[in-house]
């Protein structure tokens, strides 16, 4: 029963990540005064690519075509353990959440061999790049998990999502570090405005399309996919860690629904943010990227000691 | 039967070096006996190890060797047993490579039966270090295994650079052995005996221990490559031929991380926590300096060896948290953190043992040790590249490989902060937790780095691009590495409950939470603090990319895969020289964490002289130099230089001054005793 | 008791045969020979007082007890190795024409003199006679010093004359005093026999015995080599044939410390207070510190090699100085294998100089490539002479460290320092000597790697298991020195 | 220490003599000329034997007389002619050495013996001898011995200076102790002897390496320079 329930969660995930980055992109055309693309219009891409033909760079070895299953693979994982609609699944005792981020690292680091697989300069770039900003920004990223992990003592999510459920709404100063903390660090990580530009195919400014310049065909629809996964993990992450009301403590029917149908407000809202802060804001140049991690990992350690010597008293 | 199977060990390797004494007479022959007792000693000393370390055995021996009233003193104990482990498990794989390694060396000028000969001692004395029960037999042991590996870094003498590192090398072991000489000396003079048993027994004043303490972290801490004394390292290592840095980073830091365990949570009675303190400072500092230097480098066994820096560290941050939990009253979350270090300690062992018989492989077949001049092995050498990105999989701690768990331990290990009372710890710890996830990240980045500019892309040089695939042997000595990183990786749950004795045997209990919900389920502290299901890990991966892969695949069986040229914004043909090199690949790196290294950088311009707008030519200087070199080394030799020079004057040649110096010295001791 | 009389006799008489036939060619064959002879003999005295305790010979003029019976061996021991050595080496010289059959005759017989001065001031049981053969000891030598006749060579000689002859001087000053001392409490003929000496020293005039002691440390402290006495040590052994140079590092200085460790076991009951150990204790700690800085600078192999001997004669005076138990037995355990490696290093180290043609270090490169034998040898005695185990020297430092650590907990990190320093400053020599290329034209030369064999052997025997007897004696040793046996007091 | 009143002629004319070989010790230090030197330190050695046999005449002791001969035979009339003979040989007979300060040199001598005699004074509160303080003398002499070596860069004065240093101890055996024991006081006078000899070899030796007996250009062997 729960693990069908589990594993039913999971085929949400994958199912819905297309959807989110779809209203994502229709809300900013809307703020941008461009007509907007259907919100379906992601699965048409992927549908498309996934008919498209394969087309292979000369130089390139087995990793290339072996990179893309790795890489859905570990985000498909990554999904099966964040509780989006309900808790106590036993998926989510697969891992807790530093491996989640090691699932990250994990697709991180076959994106980037994949990209220095093809032998061009463009692939070199884009994975020095990627690996330069994943290595400032995952620390920052431990460090609000920490903040949570150490005021919920768990770093199993669904179970640290209880216990803050459990605790009622208070105000903890380090959560608000933490959720500002982790906002930026999930901007840099899932590649958006103001760190990276997902539309961008200009070649000095790109850092996660020039990995996957070469790619093609299904290899390049897995890709975009999981990158879509990636990116409503950290949504799921943020609204139902800083935000949890709604979601099911049971597996009934009712809970479920409703923990589904507040999950989704809750994610349509906070995309919609970001779609107006990605209207207000311009990309940053690549080298005032460290400041700007910087900042995230700021704010966590803050958020951190704040947790230690507030809450905690000592 | 443990025991004596580690002492069978010890001989096996003696036997062998010594039989490598013939090798210049009956070269081949000698060879694959030589290599073969050496992978039986490695065979009996996991054997012995493993069984004093799963049945908790505590067998002790002396041997009417040494001093007249202090005859050596062996023993074997779960703690020993692990270490035998280790040390056994590396040896055989070395001792399949080795036949295939050595074979340039046998047309060299040089002569192979040195090189035999001192691995056999390295080895025996590596195994004797470990079961030696008192200070004498352990420091002879010690020395002896500083010794061998030293003759072994200078084996290829003919280059100066190596002979310079070995001279560094064995000054520096010499230094570190008469600072644990010391330590034990402390330990010996208040428990009367140098025999372990008697120090044990030892009472010493909080001074004093402290002055132990010291003692044995600057003397083990300076083998074991803390930073910053850790400058031996990335010179000796890659000075020695492959399989021997295999041997020297996987095992021989850890007999020093061995010593270390032994001397504080052992000999010296109970760890406290300011010591841990310490230790865990020291371990974040060398892993954040060993993994940002190792970045830097192009050499790839020297990037290597930078990387055992880092490594230690972590280790060392385990065995932190472990003294500080323990001196603060915390035993069960002591354990956790001491399984952690041991966990890494085997880890390690793995990993970079691969890592460097992967790095000789290439070595050898392409003659070439910088990466910049590599690219595209994974094409002519595909099992070694293999091997070499499970290697890398595993040192960047990714899921589901073994360094994973062992930093998840750590991080486990950290996160349990809370439970302590001083908030400056509560607030420290946390912050060397995110130092360790900052150090994992830029390990991960160097060794994209490493894979993508070696063996991915395309050759940079000739002999790359005609390198071969290596001989069985040496593969099956990176498999059977690779495999245990594997297997090591996805059963923690049986590894952590194997560690158990140890844990027993130093801190008096157990971990038997990390088993509670059964060999599926690691939860170190608790189901509900924790929980990684490494197989279900395993599992999915194959589970979702797999099933992704057969649907994509099960159609289009017809037509081949069409290969087409890579975009390169419309220059002509690809070549290597587009690549980005690994200079390149960390430049943003190097732009970020500028003041860490002493970098010299420099461009020369050459101009057109008739246009002086025209450039014509570009040509781009790189050195970075190790800081702690300049300021600590550098002002050591100088002081000593001056010192000889000052006390050369005294002796001015001319015999007058010299009978000046003679009544000089008879009237002060006269006026002296009267 | 014949035994010990063929020990004495052996080598003097040699002494007289080789004076008349010391040009021939089967000289060296005899040498060989009357030292083969004069071991077997000691070794005999050895056996007989293994078996029957100390031994004082008729008329008290000889004394053997646990003390010096392993350092009359040993004598006998390094001067046949040595001898066995001396026969290609000096061979060489001949052909090389830098000695005469005239000065090979007196080479060998001033050799036997030597060893005869050696033994003979070991085995004497009369302070007096004691100081003649240490006299006779320098005079024997002078003139090998100088066999070269190089002006560098003469220098050497003068210097090493003048030296120990004005610090033996005062020596024979501090004997008389002693004399002085003694002469009220005993008999006068017994008045220097170190025996009686032994019993009634609680009797002597702590006055006048502490002025003794000065003037016998001065005087045969100058021939220890015991800063800043030690002037005269590296020229002499530098300059020297390589064979002289062995055994004046393997045996003189030995003998020479012998001696002090007498005096301070005669002056320490007699004073009552540690004055004696303190001295010693800080002319070692001096001549330790020193030396290990100017190893740094030298440009000469032997050169380099006298000075560490300097150095670890300073080990062992400061460890004698320490006393008790730990520290004495280590020190006498330190003066058996620095003696034996240092002159295999000797040996090693003049058929490097051969190889070579000349002894400054920047010209020898590439021993190993050249030479397996002898690049090995050198590698492996100066390994075993910075203290590295298995080797025997490790085995010493490790007890005298120890006992440091226990007595003065605040010198120990000098002693470390000294110890570093001293390996940094061997081997920044070393490695360009024995590591590296063959250079162009340089080839093997004849040597007789046996005595380096086997000396290294014992010195890694010694290392790994101190053989029962030997211990036994140095335990009794230890007991006579320091009062304590180490037995005794529980390791 | 009691007045000379105690002691009757002899042991007053040993202390004369201990005074006079004092003085031959000063006389040395002043004189430059070597052959001037050699005559000096042989009339230190005639006094010396003197100073034996009147002590074996006091004290009784027969073997004193034998050494008496002894010392006469070789510090008086061997040794010198040896270097006399190396002097005229050499032709350095007419050579004057520039020393050093001479005055300073004599004011160095006599605070030499105010200290020796400081050092000697528990010897002295010891011995129950009328020659006791001799023991300051002798020590005295031993130290004016090394000065002169010291102070003189000639090889030739060196060894003089040496050889006085000699004398001063085989002053304090006879004259404190009545003198050692025979075998000893052999052994010590072969010495001497040979020591004697195989100086005037290497002074051939020296001349022959550096044609001088300046002991300043011995100087080769040296750690100072860099």
């Amino acid at each position: 029963m729960s693990w069908a329930l589990a594993l039913m969660q999971t085929a949400l995930f994958v199912a819905g990540a297309p959807l989110l980055a779809g209203w994502i992109k229709r809300v900013k055309c809307r703020l941008q005064n461009r007509r907007a693309p259907p919100v379906t219009q992601p699965y048409r891409d992927l549908v498309r690519l996934f008919r498209k033909e394969l087309l292979l760079p000369e130089e390139s070895s087995w990793l290339f075509r072996a990179a893309p299953y790795v890489i859905f693979g570990a985000m498909v994982l990554a999904a099966a353990v964040v509780p989006l609609v309900a808790l106590r699944l036993p998926t989510a005792e697969i891992a807790d959440v530093i491996v989640l981020v090691g699932f990250f690292a994990l697709a991180r680091f076959f994106q980037a061999l994949a990209g220095m697989d093809i032998g061009t300069a463009f692939g070199g770039m884009g994975a020095s790049r990627e690996m330069t900003i994943a290595s400032l920004a995952e620390p920052a990223l431990l460090m609000a998990v920490f903040t949570l992990a150490m005021s919920a003592g768990t770093t199993d999510l669904s179970v640290a999502i209880e216990r803050i459920l459990g605790s009622g709404l208070v105000i903890r100063p380090s959560f608000v570090f933490a959720f500002f903390g982790l906002l930026l660090v999930a901007i840099a990580e899932t590649g958006r405005i103001p760190v990276d530009n997902p539309a961008t195919h200009l070649e000095l400014t790109m850092i996660h399309e020039a990995m996957v310049l070469e790619y093609s065909g299904r290899h390049l629809a897995l890709i975009e996919w999981a990158s879509q996964i990636k990116f409503m993990i950290y949504a799921v992450l943020i609204t139902n860690i800083f935000l949890p009301w709604g979601i099911a403590m049971g597996f009934g029917a009712g809970a479920l629904a409703l923990g589904a149908a507040a999950v989704t407000v809750k994610l349509a809202a906070l995309a919609a943010l970001l779609a107006v802060s990605e209207t207000l804001l311009a990309k940053m140049r690549l080298f005032s990227v460290p400041q700007f991690l910087g900042f995230a990992y700021l704010l966590c350690l803050l958020g951190m000691l704040s947790h230690v010597i507030l809450e905690v008293g000592g | 039967m443990s025991l004596s199977l580690a002492e069978w060990a010890v001989l096996g390797a003696l036997a062998s070096g010594l039989l490598g004494l013939a090798a210049d007479r009956y070269p081949v022959p000698v060879k694959f006996v030589c290599f073969t007792l050496l992978g039986l000693s490695g065979l009996g000393a996991v054997l012995g190890g493993g069984d004093a370390l799963l049945h908790a055995v505590t067998a002790v021996q002396t041997l009417p060797l040494g001093l007249p009233w202090l005859h050596w003193h062996l023993r074997v104990d779960p703690l020993s047993g692990f270490f035998l482990v280790v040390i056994g498990i590396v040896t055989v794989a070395v001792s399949l490579y080795g036949p295939g390694y050595v074979r340039e060396y046998e047309h060299g000028r040089q002569s192979t039966a040195a090189l035999y000969l001192f691995t056999g001692l390295f080895v025996a004395a590596m195994q004797l270090v470990v079961i030696a029960d008192d200070a004498f037999a352990f420091l002879v042991a010690w020395e002896l295994m500083s010794l061998s590996s030293y003759f072994l870094v200078a084996y290829q003498h003919q280059h100066a650079a190596n002979r310079r590192a070995a001279f560094l090398y064995l000054l520096m072991a010499e230094v570190g052995a008469l600072a644990i000489l010391l330590a034990f000396g402390v330990l010996a003079a208040f428990g009367g005996g140098f025999s372990f048993e008697a120090m044990r027994g030892a009472a010493l004043t909080p001074v004093w221990a402290s002055v132990a303490f010291a003692l044995a972290l600057f003397g083990f801490g300076m083998k074991a490559g803390l930073a910053p004394l850790h400058i031996w390292l990335p010179q000796a290592h890659p000075a020695a031929p492959s399989h021997i840095s295999a041997l020297m980073s996987g095992v021989m830091l850890k007999v020093a991380i061995y010593g270390l365990i032994r001397f504080v949570f052992d000999l010296l009675g109970g760890p406290r926590w300011d010591w841990g303190l310490v230790l865990l400072l020291a371990g974040s500092a060398s892993a954040l300096l060993g993994v940002l230097y190792a970045l830097m480098q192009h050499d790839l066994k020297r990037l290597l060896a930078y990387h055992s820096v880092e490594n230690v560290g972590i280790i060392c941050m385990g065995l932190g948290l472990a003294m500080i939990f323990a001196g603060t009253g915390h035993p069960r979350l002591a354990v956790l953190g001491l399984v952690a270090a041991l966990y890494h300690t085997l880890n390690h062992a793995l990993f970079k043992g691969l890592l460097f018989l992967g790095a000789g492989a290439v070595l050898q077949r392409s003659h070439e040790g910088d990466l910049e001049r590599m690219g595209g092995l994974i094409r002519r050498m595909p099992v070694t590249a293999l091997f070499f990105l499970i290697g890398c999989i595993s040192i960047s701690a990714l899921p589901p490989f073994n360094g994973f768990v062992s930093e998840w331990l750590t991080f486990q290990a950290a996160l349990q902060a809370p439970a302590l009372h001083s908030g400056v710890l509560r607030a420290l710890i946390p912050v060397t937790a995110a130092v360790l996830a900052l150090t994992g990240a830029l390990a991960a980045a160097c060794f994209v780095k490493v894979y993508g500019v070696a063996f991915l892309g395309r050759a940079r040089s000739r002999h790359v691009r005609h390198a071969r695939e290596v001989d069985l042997g040496m593969r099956a000595g990176q498999g059977l590495l690779a495999a245990l990183c594997l297997v090591f990786g996805v059963l923690p749950t049986f590894t952590v409950q194997a560690l158990e004795p140890i844990a027993h045997q130093l801190l008096g209990r157990g971990l038997p939470s990390a088993s509670v919900q059964g060999w599926l389920w690691l939860t170190p502290v608790s189901p509900q603090t924790a929980s990684y299901a490494a197989p279900l890990v395993l599992a999915g991966m194959f589970l979702f990319g797999g099933v992704m892969f057969a649907l994509l695949n099960a159609r289009r069986r017809t037509r081949a895969v069409r290969r087409t040229v890579p975009w390169t914004c419309g220059f002509g043909p690809l070549d290597a020289r587009m690549q980005y090199t690994s200079t390149a690949f960390t430049h943003p790196i190097r732009r970020i964490f500028r003041p860490v290294w002493e970098v010299h950088e420099e461009v020369e311009e050459t101009r057109d002289p008739a246009q002086p707008l025209r450039l014509t030519g570009l040509r781009y200087q790189l050195h970075i130099e190790d800081r702690s070199w300049r300021t600590l080394y550098e002002p050591l030799g100088r002081w000593v230089t001056a010192a000889a020079r000052r006390v050369g004057k005294i002796q001015t040649g001319s015999v007058r001054t010299y009978l000046a110096y003679s009544l000089f010295t008879l009237l002060v001791l006269l006026w002296l005793v009267t | 008791m014949i035994a010990l009389y063929l020990t004495l006799a052996l080598p003097f008489a040699g002494a007289l045969l080789l004076g008349l036939i010391g040009h021939r060619r089967v000289a060296d064959r005899v040498s060989m020979a009357v030292s083969g002879a004069t071991f077997a003999a000691s070794a005999a005295v050895a056996v007989r007082v293994l078996r029957a305790g100390p031994l004082l010979s008729g008329g008290r003029m000889f004394y053997i007890d646990a003390f010096n019976v392993y350092l009359l061996v040993l004598t006998a021991f390094v001067g046949l190795t040595t001898a066995i050595f001396s026969r290609p080496y000096m061979a060489h010289e001949v052909r090389a024409g830098r000695v005469n059959a005239r000065r090979m005759r007196l080479y060998h017989s001033m050799y036997q003199g030597f060893l005869f001065t050696m033994l003979l001031a070991l085995s004497t049981n009369n302070l007096g006679i004691l100081w003649i053969a240490m006299e006779g000891a320098t005079l024997s030598t002078v003139l090998l010093v100088s066999l070269y006749r190089t002006p560098e060579s003469v220098e050497a000689a003068w210097k090493y004359f003048i030296l120990c002859g004005v610090g033996l001087a005062q020596a024979l000053f501090g004997t008389v005093l002693l004399y002085f001392a003694a002469a009220r409490v005993l008999p006068r003929d017994e008045a220097l026999l170190w025996t009686a000496l032994h019993a009634a020293a609680p009797a002597l005039d702590p006055a006048v015995v502490a002025l003794a002691f000065v003037f016998l440390l001065i005087g045969y402290g100058t021939k220890v080599g015991l800063v800043p006495l030690h002037n005269w040590l590296p020229d002499a052994h530098s300059e020297g044939p390589t064979p002289v140079s062995a055994i004046l590092l393997g045996l003189l200085l030995n003998v020479a410390l012998y001696a002090v460790v007498r005096m301070k076991m005669l002056v320490d009951p007699a004073l009552g207070t540690p004055l004696a150990g303190h001295l010693m204790m800080g002319f070692g700690m001096l001549s330790f510190l020193v030396a290990v800085l100017f190893l740094h600078r030298q440009r000469d192999i032997k050169r380099l090699y006298s000075y560490s001997s300097i150095e670890h004669m300073g080990l062992m005076t400061f460890a004698f100085g320490v006393g008790g138990p730990l520290a004495t037995f280590g020190a006498l355990l330190h003066m058996t294998v620095h003696s034996l490696t240092k002159s295999s290093i000797f040996i090693t180290a003049g058929h490097a100089s051969h190889i070579a043609g000349t002894q400054r270090i920047e010209r020898i490169r590439g021993l190993i490539r050249t030479q397996p034998a002898i690049g090995w040898g050198l590698l492996l005695g100066t390994a075993a002479i910075a203290g590295f185990p298995p080797f025997g020297v490790f085995t010493s430092e490790f007890l005298i460290l120890i006992a440091t650590m226990k007595a003065w907990p605040w010198l120990t990190p000098l002693l470390l320092l000294g110890l570093g320093i001293a390996f940094a400053g061997l081997f920044r020599h070393l490695h360009p000597m024995v590591y590296g290329e063959r250079p162009a034209g340089q080839g093997p030369v004849a040597a007789n790697m046996l005595p380096v064999v086997v000396q290294l052997a014992l010195v890694l025997w010694l290392g790994l298991a101190i053989p029962g007897f030997l211990a036994h004696w140095f335990d009794q040793a230890t007991h006579l020195i320091s009062g304590v046996a180490l037995s005794g007091s529980g390791l | 220490m009691t007045g000379l009143r105690g002691l009757d002629l002899t042991q007053q004319l040993i202390l004369l003599l201990a005074a006079l070989v004092l003085f031959t010790s000063f006389v040395m230090l002043a004189q430059s000329r070597l052959v001037g030197l050699v005559r000096v330190f042989a009339w230190q050695g005639v006094l010396l034997a003197v100073t034996t046999g009147l002590v074996a005449h006091v004290s009784g002791h027969a073997h004193l007389y034998i050494s008496a001969l002894l010392t006469l035979f070789l510090k008086g009339l061997l040794i010198p002619w040896i270097l006399h003979r190396l002097v005229i040989r050499l032709g350095l007979e007419r050579k004057r050495e520039a020393d050093a300060n001479r005055t300073l040199v004599q004011l160095g001598g006599a605070s030499l013996v105010i200290f020796s005699y400081y050092v000697a004074l528990p010897a002295v509160q010891l011995s129950t001898l009328f020659t006791r303080n001799t023991i300051a003398v002798s020590l005295a002499v031993v130290l004016l011995g090394l000065l002169l070596m010291i102070v003189r860069r000639k090889a030739v004065s060196q060894v003089v200076g040496f050889m006085s240093m000699e004398n001063g101890l085989f002053f304090a055996a006879v004259v404190a102790t009545y003198g050692m024991p025979m075998v000893v006081e052999l052994g010590i006078a072969f010495d001497v002897l040979v020591a004697a000899i195989l100086f005037g070899v290497v002074f051939l030796q020296i001349r022959a390496s550096i044609d001088s007996l300046d002991v300043d250009r011995l100087n080769r062997l040296n750690e100072s320079e860099p």
